[in-house]
């Protein structure tokens, strides 16, 4: 099989990966935040990163990043309500904080933003050890808005550092539509940097991923930062169970025609990748994989208190 | 008489000032018709539509700042912060440089701001952190905390009122719990007037938000062995009410404070120093502290339980003082 | 007179005010902040203001921008030193702060760039006044790499706010140079927040003033906010005591060159709006008074512990 | 054995490590060619160049947020903010992720990252604040503060060596003050460790920074009114040396806590809270907190002097705990 049919079975998987995963946490978890109809962005980011670069999520889809890393599903899963099975014990939520053993840096609380500038440090440790590394970050349309973007974007300008950042655009920062978020498009935003910025049709996973991939090859060249603009719709609510009646059923239905994986799916079997006979194999196969993972996490027990661990906030203890 | 919870006691207070002040208006992200997170201004926009019930960008620091600004300018702006967790996001703003305005101007600046901030453990999983005692190390911002609705809705408006700073928490874990009876008419809670909720002779409990009704549950307890505490709802940690404070001590010889917050300098400290120093005569024993210990806030439900006060750890640390002295 | 030329001589008795105050400041104060090189921008910023409109003016130029709101210049002065005679009786510095009563908002501690954010502010309160009121917020360019630049402009403008911001983009932020300083140009930034952004010549004085003024009134009208990038150099050092070494001295004899004074005076007089010897009779009463508020400041007393006043932290009192 | 100002010890302790350790870089506004603002980082750019000197923008947030990431993968970052007047400009960075990263990873993640920050009111007139109460309050981050150069050096080694966030202070008015002998080697003072400057049966003072100099002096007055303080240099608020403070109560009976820091909520009112539960049983008097009170610092020199404790109001405060009891 040629590398391009590997690399586009290996997205699809991913994206099945995600939507299956907001099935079956959706029906268990009315808080969950779903990333419906943007997978094509979250595939396209996470696969294909090298082993050493630093991954700095979005917290939609954070756990298919951490899933994409190497994580163990039913780990991850289990971080879903701080089971002692999880990646930290119990000690902190996988859904907005991957494992840092997989070189992922999370959200370590619920304050969007600093992110940006954690990557941008990954980055400059990548750059001082001068091996090639990269980091990546994705961040939504609303992260957007705060001054960390400022201040992140501007620091890698200014130091050339190997980080490409992806604004996972999916139009809304839980109610408030992109017109009421910022003035003008993220995209546009990079000039301001002397930064090379890209939108990209965030349905198409392709389109994402080359430009994700052709991004950081640059910044492996040692040609400092990229802007990637992912421009997508959040098709579910912003949790679970919001309903979304802050926008129109049409504007929802026109972005559900534009289904990332029905667009991906066609194209594997126009260009001969798959047949429709596979492609329903992988379907079943990663809805079996997603299923028995969120059994086994549902079933495993709570942490004791010997987690807790009062005397080891410190890293040396106390 | 109306039954509300805090939540609704909340917002009844702010429209109130609303309709009462032109000059009153609230921004905030996610607050307009989507209602803010936890229904915290449900209802506002549809009554007093979008230029006064004002939609924002993710930018704390920028909305703070400009309601600094527009305080400034002669407006009651209200910021809504949703959590109390991003309050290092907006301490600049609110605290160094907003509390700082009216005295450096020799009196002639004036920042009637209020910023809300949802925390506490509680129903809602996460955004827990108490981070208040940054914004009382400050000079020239007010720091209010009810306990129930009936004081929620009286301490807003006076926030509304007040012609300085002030961060308004409110606890998650009260926030849709019980009802209280809200009197009619325009009910004021002054800021700075900690209530006597529970009258005893032998253990000053000085107890805040949700700790209040914590404290009572370990007062009944205690009761049944013949150990009466008295406890005080702060109500407000900026200004202190130091005389009511010292004045229960001076009755019991005794104190314990208990707090949500994380015991290492948080403001539970500083009521035990003031006691420490104003108040030592008056002392039989220890000054207990039942806190949070200083650890980040686990997530598993089951270990979160463990480190915040309950009953339990109140009436043991009240137990604790009445073993000495 | 016409009302052009009244608006010439006035830019140049501003711009003569702002040098002969660095003059006289600088020699008594080695911490003092020259606007050398600089006049151009201070001048034409400030000149001009309706009574009611917000000034938020930048640091550097601070007292200028008190002086030509109409601020006392011996009471200006007096608070370099924090004396009893000055604005606040010696409680705040004049140098980054200016008087409230004259609808400045300065800096209340020393950190740069929540300003920004209190200007949108000030815009927001006379929107909702709706009677035409603007805010003018005055910025460094190295103020511009603060996330609230960021925050403030993108809220400006998704709330439409009738606020200008101008940078003095003396390409300097102490040490730093604009390259080590910002990716990009500073008037690039506009366009990703939807809003216009001019570069003007920072050392053409009606040029800087003309775009100001247009601005504002674009402002008033409800078109919104707009960026101005008003380019020029610090000729001085950061401090009057910086001997600002880590430039060439062929970089700052460039810039020296295009003196906005001695530009502005070329115009005066070829467009015959005033002669030689008005201009002289000029620089001399501005240096006259400058020096008279001077002497007066300082031998005027410090505070007395009664304005110490901590029962006033707050208002209201306690 | 070389004479050394605070300043060129803590440049010397940065530069050692960097020799040591490829690993340790340092980044902050200014600090490259211009060596800093009161030569907090002269002579490292020319020794290190500006790949580990590094110059940046006026990003507090972005360059505190660089040093958490590149800390996390594996680097040992030092970030200079200037000042300490700067502290909620980098709070959340710092403070509630950087402090939290260890726990919540389960002990994974290690954030080996040195914040300095300068403060204090001195001959350099501004930026004095000295929030450090703020990061106390946090888990999972340290607090150093040296009073003189030999201590400097040895707990900016020891902080860059540590493997949590160390936020390091540096008094301007110590900086170019007095020269202490360094001797030559590889001093490092491990952080938590309190140190007795001045022995006495009396009153145990507690004080930091700026104020163990005050304290010695107000010390030696005293002697000569018969009253001998016993004064400890705390050295770190995080980790908080329990032991040495409440042993030096055991003995004397009484504490002053001495602070330049706001009183309210300032970390004075920990240290005094903590003996009034855990070393009440000694106490022989109140315990009194000497420190400036909650206003903002006012700019005109004779009125900043006025609220910053000074020898005789911690002689005071000492004749007042002498006084009962
Ligand atoms: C600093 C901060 N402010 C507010 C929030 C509350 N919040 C959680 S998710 C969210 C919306 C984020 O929007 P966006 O970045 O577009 O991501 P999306 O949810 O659309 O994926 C908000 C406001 C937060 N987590 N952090
Ligand atoms: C937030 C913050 N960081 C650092 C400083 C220290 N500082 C004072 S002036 C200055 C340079 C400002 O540069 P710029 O905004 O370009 O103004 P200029 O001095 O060039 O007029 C710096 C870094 C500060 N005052 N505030
Ligand atoms: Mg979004
Ligand atoms: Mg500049």
């Amino acid at each position: 099989m040629s590398n391009r049919n590997e690399t586009w079975i290996a997205l699809h998987r991913l994206m099945l990966a995600t939507r299956e995963l907001d099935r079956v946490i959706g029906a268990a978890d009315g808080h969950w935040h779903p990333a419906l109809g943007e997978e094509a962005v979250v595939a396209g980011c996470y696969h294909g990163l090298r082993q050493g670069d630093a991954l700095v999520p979005h917290y939609r889809g954070m756990i298919a990043a951490s899933y994409a890393r190497g994580g163990d599903l039913a780990r991850l899963l289990a971080g879903l309500e701080g089971k002692a099975t999880s990646y930290t014990r119990g000690r902190y939520r996988s859904d907005v904080c991957g494992p840092i053993e997989f070189g992922i840096i999370g959200l370590y609380s619920g304050a969007l933003g600093p992110t940006l500038e954690y990557a941008a440090g990954a980055a400059l440790a990548a750059k001082l050890d001068a091996r090639g590394g990269v980091a990546l970050a994705v961040f939504g349309d609303g992260t957007a808005s705060r001054g960390n973007f400022h201040e992140a974007l501007n620091l890698a300008a200014v130091l050339c550092l190997p980080v490409v950042f992806v604004c996972q655009n999916n139009q809304f920062a839980i109610s408030t539509s992109s017109a009421r978020e910022h003035g003008g498009r993220i995209v546009d935003r990079a000039a301001g940097f002397g930064v090379p910025g890209q939108l990209v049709d965030g349905n198409d996973v392709v389109a994402v991923h080359d430009a994700v991939q052709g991004a950081i090859a640059r910044a492996r060249r040692g040609e400092g930062p990229a802007l990637i603009d992912a421009f997508t719709y959040r098709v579910g609510g912003h949790m679970a169970s919001d309903p979304g009646n802050y926008r129109s059923s049409e504007e929802v239905e026109k972005w559900k025609a534009r289904d990332p994986i029905a667009l991906h799916e066609a194209r594997l079997l126009s260009e001969g990748v798959l047949d429709a006979a596979k492609i329903a194999e992988l379907r079943a196969a990663v809805s079996a994989e997603v299923e028995a993972a969120m059994r086994k996490a549902q079933s495993d027990p709570m942490p004791g208190p010997e987690v807790l661990g009062l005397d080891r906030v410190f890293a040396g203890g106390v | 008489m109306a039954r509300q919870t805090m939540q609704q006691a909340v917002v009844a207070g702010i429209a109130e000032e609303m309709r009462r002040d032109a000059g009153v208006f609230i921004m905030g992200l996610d607050i307009g018709q989507f209602g803010g997170p936890l229904n915290s201004c449900k209802g506002l926009w549809e009554e007093f539509g979008a230029a006064r019930v004002i939609d924002t960008p993710i930018s704390e620091g920028g909305i703070v700042g400009a309601g600094v600004g527009a305080a400034l300018m002669g407006k009651r702006p209200i910021v809504d912060i949703m959590f109390l967790e991003y309050l290092g996001l907006v301490l600049q703003q609110l605290g160094c440089d907003g509390g700082a305005m009216h005295y450096y101007s020799d009196g002639k600046a004036r920042v009637p701001l209020v910023v809300r901030a949802k925390f506490g453990v509680g129903p809602y999983h996460g955004h827990a952190y108490d981070y208040h005692a940054w914004v009382a190390h400050l000079p020239g911002i007010k720091v209010a905390m009810p306990s129930n609705a009936r004081d929620a809705k009286g301490m807003v408006k006076a926030a509304i009122r007040d012609d300085n700073p002030v961060l308004f928490l409110e606890h998650m874990g009260l926030y849709h719990g019980t009802r209280d009876e809200i009197p009619e008419g325009d009910i004021v809670v002054p800021l700075g007037e900690a209530k006597l909720v529970r009258a005893g002779r032998d253990v000053t409990v000085v107890a805040i938000g949700a700790m209040v009704r914590r404290a009572q549950l370990a007062g009944e307890a205690l009761a049944e062995e013949g150990v009466e505490i008295e406890i005080l709802d702060l109500r407000c940690i900026v200004p202190l009410d130091k005389e009511r404070i010292l004045s229960s001590v001076a009755k019991t010889g005794r104190m314990v404070v208990v707090s949500e917050a994380m015991k290492f300098c948080g403001s539970g400290a500083e009521i035990a120093a003031m006691v420490a120093e104003e108040g030592f005569r008056f002392l039989k024993a220890p000054i207990g502290r039942v806190a949070t210990p200083n650890v980040p806030i686990p997530f598993a439900r089951n270990l979160e339980k463990m480190i915040i006060p309950d009953e339990n750890a109140i009436a043991a640390g009240v137990r604790r003082a009445m073993a000495t002295g």
